[in-house]
């Protein structure tokens, strides 16, 4: 009889599932159920690459070093900054970025979290227009229209579709699984036709790359439908009862543009983002109609031209729509605590990132304080890295303005960063060998469970920034 | 030699996602992130074969990837590379005052590296981030 | 006249609001080099970076201060200012005159983001190019620049104008992105080209662009074609495609867009 | 008369030679203040700070030796809250609203609240196990099941906001009063307060239910607040209160419209005057900027739409919902002036002290910070008549302030500040300066004897903005109104014992799956969570 650990939280990405069943045999993981293949992948694979041994950076080569001299050497690093940096979080828990908080202030630093690079300007947007949002749950209950915009929940949030939108089943809801399949039959005939008519007459047939814009009949009946609306077909679009495809770095005008036809104006146009108007106005029929409606949106929409105005548009064509009908909006996160970041950091300086403690009190104002405008400027000189890869993930110019100045790295794995930093403190996985607080897309706390034990002398990251911050005190006290 | 003016998306893969699980400095991760994805008819119009070499260079850098075949078609002359250090070499990183660099629908051409490898990540760190 | 003179390059950002003849009036130069100013999380004062010299006849009313030399890190300086001048030789950092009550910036270099953020009289002349937000509203506010007058000869980025509610920017170069978005009240005059969304989501005010416009933002419907328009005392000629918008936002903000400059919006003439 | 403190509490004497002495003479000595009914802290709050910015970069606390940085105005972050209530001399305060499923949230928070004792409400009157409950009139399985979320959510009391309306606003709909149907549930309003009232009796729950009426900032609404607490009139026994109708300032609207507006307070003071089974807070009403936030999702809707502000709007799958507008309370208001001489009138024409408690619902009606206001105004008729002055023609015209000459002794504003709040909470060690009692004392720098509150409002209200001293389980924690040191209070919540509770089987498990998006092992709170509980353990009847 093998111990299996029920209601395990998935410390992936922001769906963040919780009912993840883990086998374990002598402090290794074994077996994994319900997850995605990105989630089986972690528990299975998270000891890979992995280095336990702090290191230290000694004439140009990272050499092993004990825990003590690697946060002595982080302290006496970030006391004498005087612009540090530090970065990450969205991979921690609530409880370490507590503690990188208190840190961040003690040393006068910049503390940022990855929404600076995901969801930032959805946060800018909010903090213009407002938003009307939910938990997860009422979505699962009561939406009967789920549209997908600039985000690939297929590929980035595998289980959100049917754990909570539209092959999910709710109290008033059921699932639109049975629609998708007798539409996959339908795709899959057509191509294996394709392919005997090509076969046959030797050359391509295929429909040339033109698209298909008429709205589907599922679209009209009762019940739940699925919309995505993207500039490219992803796995997603094919999933869902309508695709609607727009041209790069248009969604903006699109977005205003259904805002003047849900009040039921004219356009002076005959067609927007590539789409024809008579298009639109199906569509904002259909947003009208529903009883309850839902708009995700993801990265396509923040990272495009016109960035949070694009989110801006979003959030006012929802709030309009509650005028017809009830819809509400949510933004697909990313890392699976980047919510839990941006509600720490807001609890304690009453903003959610890119927070300025250089004068001793919360300042905030990204495109200033942010860390990738900051790195590009070369303002900063020194930083801290925590479960996080700036140097695989910012633009070449901010990563090389990075590695330029004394780095400490806080990471279970060895990564990109990791192999610049001047010193590496290995953690414990948290999630998975420490326990912790983590925050769902939607805002709902959930525990993250200890299964196995770390390896020797691998401490957690609360711990770790304990013991940086308390030595950091002790250089304070000593310089005055 | 044949060049293309294209749209640069990059963005999440399930692969990617994956691959990252195993290790950044893993075969699946090189495999999954050191690729440019492409509509068959833009391979085409290249003159190459899937697999092979391209560069691929925006106002802000080049990169040399692979060149795949998209599954998901036609999305002609927008191409797509997941986000890793790949990614990262051609990435715009001005944010006008917003934090958020631009990350998509970036202006790019592409062209056939045939003479040129891609690089593995610890090249491509010391290429482009080692300290003198 | 006062003159600073920065002893040497900044690296880490450095906040100095005290640079202002409101401040300045009437202080010594021991007094003015006690002055608190910010490196990074390091308390400094103005005497440890600027070589300071104090011209006579200063009276508190017409005191000006001259900055020659690199502050393009310096940020904050003239904020709140109400009296007297700035003249800055070089270039310049983010938030320059914000808050600004009242006298006159001029900047002979570049100036960062924020230029004139939330002022609210006074006048700010940038001879090269200015950052982002110029006349911005701060994070969640709706209280953008409220009167005064903004000139920037060389190029603005984006968001010029961001809940602006009152006052005049002038920019001669040409514009990013959703100059005058969410615009209230006041007048927006671009000699150059727009890179596009001008005036999204505006309620009220004028926008005038002379050049180039990728495009007009599809929720603006066209009103008429106009010979000129009045900017304060001053006529540009046309013709402009005029537009009300945005009408997504039940807003009445008029946007001039020069005709000649535009074939692309030709179609726009049928709905005349 | 001297007080003896040791290891925390009140006893009754201490040697004088080895204690360390204040002299309080001539000072005013009051226990530390309590609020009833104050958001401070969870997911609402914290949305309310992330929405506003603007709201904060001016209004700013720095780092100090003893103290850590953070934000102020109408929405301060967490350790601000902590340092500025101690500033007035409060040691206890209760934040009303939790989302049972975001309960770790508001628990994260409190824990980074320091120098207070606090306690959190779990918001049940839309929950949909209650409605099946109700709707099957199974009160004892309902009972059950309310115990398991106390525990659950390490709450402290019942809160009931719009009773049906939060589950209707699910699909964009409200209820319009007390015996109207909620969708898809067929239970009313009146089942859910009484249902619950019944419920809270069974459980012996320390407090009573605390109920936010329906039609909350509705003109006219009145009624539903008369309405509300008759519809439990029968469920008193003797003199214990079974109902709390909190910030009763924003249901006592007469009027059919926002023209004809106008104060509804007589009505119901005089209920109140004749009945003892309802209590009340004021949610008093500051002219300010400040930030509205409540789980009335609806009502926050309205809001909106009669300002045009940013709108944040968050539901919780089958528990409630929520709102956030920010909103600007002005003197020339006609309604917003209107609304300030209710709570007022509310206060004083009530005649028991320990029936109405003051609070400005914050951030509802301004910041908790501007307490000392409200002391002054119920002080001094100088002090009103000088705000009344200030305000709208119409609205002056229509308050009943004028008639009013009653004026709060001291002994009275610490019962609507501390002691009244303390014995309605039935937290027994709380609100007085007997021995075995808590030392939470506040000492205030006015001689009570010697002051003329009515003529030297000002004097009073700075002496209440300032503490002298503020004295937290027996440690000195203010001096002159500087924060000497950092304390984290403590965190009650009410763990009931039913002789029946709620089994826990694969068919709950599984409904829990069906009902929320979480496994039913992932929703409790475990006790080691909190970093300070304090649980009162609680007999209950079944």
């Amino acid at each position: 009889m093998v111990p299996v650990i029920s209601g395990v939280t998935c410390p992936v990405c922001g769906s963040f599932c919780d009912d993840i069943e883990l086998v374990v045999k002598n402090n290794a993981i074994t077996d994994v159920k319900n997850a995605c293949a990105v989630g089986v992948a972690k528990f299975l694979n998270y000891t890979n690459h992995r280095h336990v041994i702090p290191l230290i950076r000694k004439n140009g080569e990272l050499v092993e070093t004990s825990l003590d001299e690697a946060v002595r050497k982080s302290a006496e690093i970030l006391v004498d900054a005087t612009y540090p940096i530090l970065y990450g979080w969205s991979s921690t828990s609530c409880e370490a970025i507590r503690v990188g908080l208190e840190l961040a202030e003690e040393v006068g630093g910049v503390i940022d979290n990855t929404s600076t690079i995901c969801h930032g300007p959805s946060i800018l947007s909010i903090q213009d227009i407002g938003i009307s949002s939910c938990t997860l749950g009422q979505l699962r209950h009561r939406a009967d229209i789920v549209i997908y915009w600039g985000s690939n929940p297929w590929s980035a949030h595998p289980r959100h579709i049917e754990r909570y939108t539209a092959f999910s089943t709710g109290r008033f809801q059921a699932t639109a699984w049975r629609g998708y399949l007798s539409r996959l039959g339908a795709i899959l005939t057509k191509k294996r036709l394709m392919r005997a008519v090509n076969l046959v007459l030797r050359r391509d047939v295929s429909a040339p790359p033109g698209i298909d814009r008429r709205l589907p009949y599922s679209l009209f009946r009762k019940g739940r439908k699925m919309i995505v609306v993207d500039v490219r077909r992803t796995r997603s679009a094919e999933l869902a009862d309508y695709f609607l495809q727009v041209e790069p770095n248009s969604d903006y005008e699109l977005l205003q543009a259904f805002r003047m036809l849900i009040r039921d104006e004219e356009l002076d146009v005959d067609e927007v983002a590539g789409v024809p108007v008579e298009i639109l106005e199906e569509v904002a029929d259909i947003m009208i109609g529903c009883e309850l409606g839902i708009l995700f949106f993801g990265l396509g929409l923040t990272m495009t031209k016109g960035k949070l105005r694009n989110i801006d548009a979003a959030l006012s064509l929802v709030r309009d729509l509650n005028q017809r009908t009830k819809f509400l909006i949510m933004p697909m996160r990313g890392h699976f605590n980047v919510t839990g970041a941006n509600v720490v950091f807001t609890w304690q300086t009453g903003y959610p990132y890119a927070v300025d403690f250089s004068q001793g009190f919360p300042r905030y104002n990204p495109g200033e304080t942010s860390m990738i405008d900051i790195l590009c400027r070369g303002e900063s000189d020194a930083g801290l890295i925590i479960a996080s890869d700036p140097v695989a993930h910012f633009p070449r110019e901010a990563a090389q303005n990075l590695v330029k100045n004394p780095l400490i790295v806080i990471d279970p794995e060895v990564t990109p960063t990791s192999l610049m930093a001047d010193v590496v403190i290995p953690s414990a996985f948290v999630g998975i060998e420490v326990e912790g607080t983590a925050y769902r897309m939607d805002h709902v706390p959930l525990p993250l469970k200890k299964v196995v034990e770390p390896p020797e002398n691998c401490l957690s990251d609360v711990e770790i920034l304990q013991r940086i911050l308390r030595e950091a005190r002790r250089i304070r006290r000593r310089y005055n | 030699m044949p060049k293309l003016k294209v749209s640069l998306l990059t963005g999440r893969t399930i692969d990617q996602g994956k691959g990252k699980e195993f290790g950044k400095l893993s075969e699946e991760y090189w495999k999954s992130v050191a690729i440019c994805e492409m509509d068959p008819n833009d391979i085409k119009e290249l003159g190459i074969r899937e697999n092979d070499s391209i560069k691929i260079t925006t106002d802000f850098g080049s990169a040399v990837v692979r060149a795949v075949k998209s599954k998901r078609t036609p999305h002609p002359k927008v191409v797509f590379i997941p986000y890793g250090p790949w990614a990262s070499l051609i990435m715009n990183p001005r944010t006008h005052g917003t934090g958020m660099p631009s990350l998509k629908g970036i202006p790019a051409e592409i062209e056939p590296a045939p003479k040129e490898r891609v690089l593995s990540l610890p090249e491509l760190l010391k290429e482009h981030y080692a300290r003198e | 006249m006062i003159t600073l003179s920065p002893k040497h390059i900044f690296k880490v950002p450095v906040e100095a609001e005290c640079i202002s003849p409101d401040v300045f009036a009437e202080k010594s130069t021991k007094e003015i080099a006690m002055l608190q100013i910010w490196e990074g999380n390091r308390k400094r004062t103005i005497g440890d970076f600027f070589k300071i010299k104090h011209g006579t006849d200063s009276s508190s009313e017409e005191i000006t201060i001259r900055i020659s030399g690199d502050v393009g890190k310096v940020r904050r300086i003239g904020a709140g200012m109400s009296i007297g001048e700035i003249i800055i030789d070089g270039d310049i950092g983010m938030h320059l005159g914000e808050e600004m009550e009242g006298g006159i910036i001029t900047v002979a270099g570049n100036a960062g983001s924020w230029v004139g953020s939330m002022m609210k009289n006074g006048t700010i002349e940038v001879k090269g190019n200015a950052g982002d937000y110029v006349g911005a509203a701060y994070r969640g506010s709706t209280r953008g620049m409220g009167g005064g007058t903004v000139i920037v000869h060389g190029n603005a980025g984006n968001e010029v104008g961001c809940f602006m509610r009152g006052g005049l920017i002038k920019v001669y170069g040409s514009v990013g992105e959703f100059v005058g978005i969410h615009m209230r009240k006041g007048t927006i005059f671009v000699q150059g080209n727009s890179e596009g969304r001008a005036g999204a989501e505006m309620t009220g005010g004028k926008i005038v662009v002379c050049g180039w416009v990728p495009s007009i933002v599809p929720t603006f419907t066209i009103d008429s074609i106009r010979p000129k328009v009045k900017i304060n005392e001053e006529t540009i000629t046309g013709p402009f495609y005029m537009f009300f918008g945005d009408l997504a936002e039940d807003g009445n903000g008029r946007l001039y867009v020069s005709q000649t400059q535009n074939p692309h919006l030709a179609f726009y003439e049928k709905y005349l | 008369m001297d007080l003896a403190i040791r290891n925390g509490r009140i006893v009754e004497r201490v040697d004088e030679k080895k204690a360390e002495v204040i002299d309080a003479s001539g000072m005013l000595v009051m226990p530390g203040g309590v609020d009833i009914h104050c958001h401070i802290a969870g997911a609402e709050v914290n949305s309310g700070r992330l929405l506003r910015p603007e709201d904060h970069f001016r209004d700013v606390e720095v780092k100090t030796a003893v103290t850590r940085s953070g934000v102020g105005y109408s929405i301060p972050s967490t350790f601000t809250t902590g340092y500025r209530y101690a500033r007035m001399g409060y040691t206890t305060v209760m934040n009303p609203s939790m989302p049972p499923l975001e309960a770790r949230h508001t628990h994260e928070e409190l824990d980074d609240t320091p120098m207070v004792d606090k306690a959190t409400y779990p918001l049940l009157g839309d929950w949909w196990f209650v409605l099946e409950h109700l709707r099957d009139g199974q009160i004892e399985e309902c009972a059950a099941h309310v115990a398991w979320m106390m525990s659950a959510t390490k709450g402290y009391a019942i809160k009931i906001v719009n009773p049906g309306g939060l589950e209707a606003w699910g699909f964009g709909r409200n209820v319009k009063n007390l015996d109207d149907s909620v969708p898809y549930f067929n239970v009313t309003p009146r089942e859910i307060v009484r249902g619950l009232c019944k419920v809270n009796k069974l459980l012996n729950m320390p407090h009573t239910i605390h109920v936010h009426t329906n039609n909350l900032g509705k003109p006219g609404n009145y009624i539903t607040a008369l309405e509300t607490m008759k519809c439990v009139e029968d469920l008193a026994e003797g003199k214990r209160p079974v109902i709390h109708i909190t910030h009763c300032q924003f249901c006592a609207f007469k009027g059919s419209d926002w023209q004809t507006m106008s104060s509804g307070a007589e009505e119901i003071a005089k209920y109140v005057n004749h009945h003892d089974h309802v209590t009340l807070d004021m949610g008093q009403v500051i002219f300010t900027d400040t930030t509205t936030m409540t789980a009335d999702g609806p009502f926050q809707y309205g809001l909106y739409n009669l300002t045009g502000n940013k709108w944040v709007n968050h539901d919780v799958e089958t528990e409630t919902s929520s709102g956030i507008v920010p909103f600007r309370y002005k003197r020339k208001s006609a309604v917003h002036a209107t609304q300030w001489s209710i709570g007022l009138e509310l206060a004083l024409l009530i005649k028991d002290p320990w029936k109405i408690y003051m609070t400005t619902d914050h951030p509802n009606g301004g910041p908790f910070t501007a307490y000392p206001n409200i002391i002054a105004w119920l002080m001094s008729r100088v002090a009103r008549k000088k705000t009344l002055g200030k305000i709208s023609k119409r609205a002056r015209r229509k308050s009943l302030l004028p008639s009013i000459d009653r004026e709060l002794s001291f002994y009275e504003i610490a019962v609507v500040t501390r002691a009244g709040q303390a014995k309605a909470l039935n937290l027994t060690q709380k609100g007085h300066l007997g021995v075995g009692a808590d030392a939470d004392i506040a000492v205030y720098g006015i001689n009570p004897e010697q002051i003329d509150p009515s003529k030297k409002y000002k004097t009073v209200r700075r002496a209440f903005r300032r503490a002298a001293y503020t004295i937290k389980d027996g440690e000195i924690v203010v001096k002159n109104g500087q924060i000497v040191k950092s304390v984290f209070g403590k965190t009650f919540w009410v763990d009931v014992k039913t002789s029946l509770p709620m089994e826990v089987n694969d068919d709950l498990k599984q409904k829990f799956r069906e009902y929320w998006t979480v496994e039913y092992e992932n929703y409790p709170i475990p006790d080691r969570f909190l970093h300070f509980p304090a649980p009162i353990p609680v007999k209950a009847e079944v």
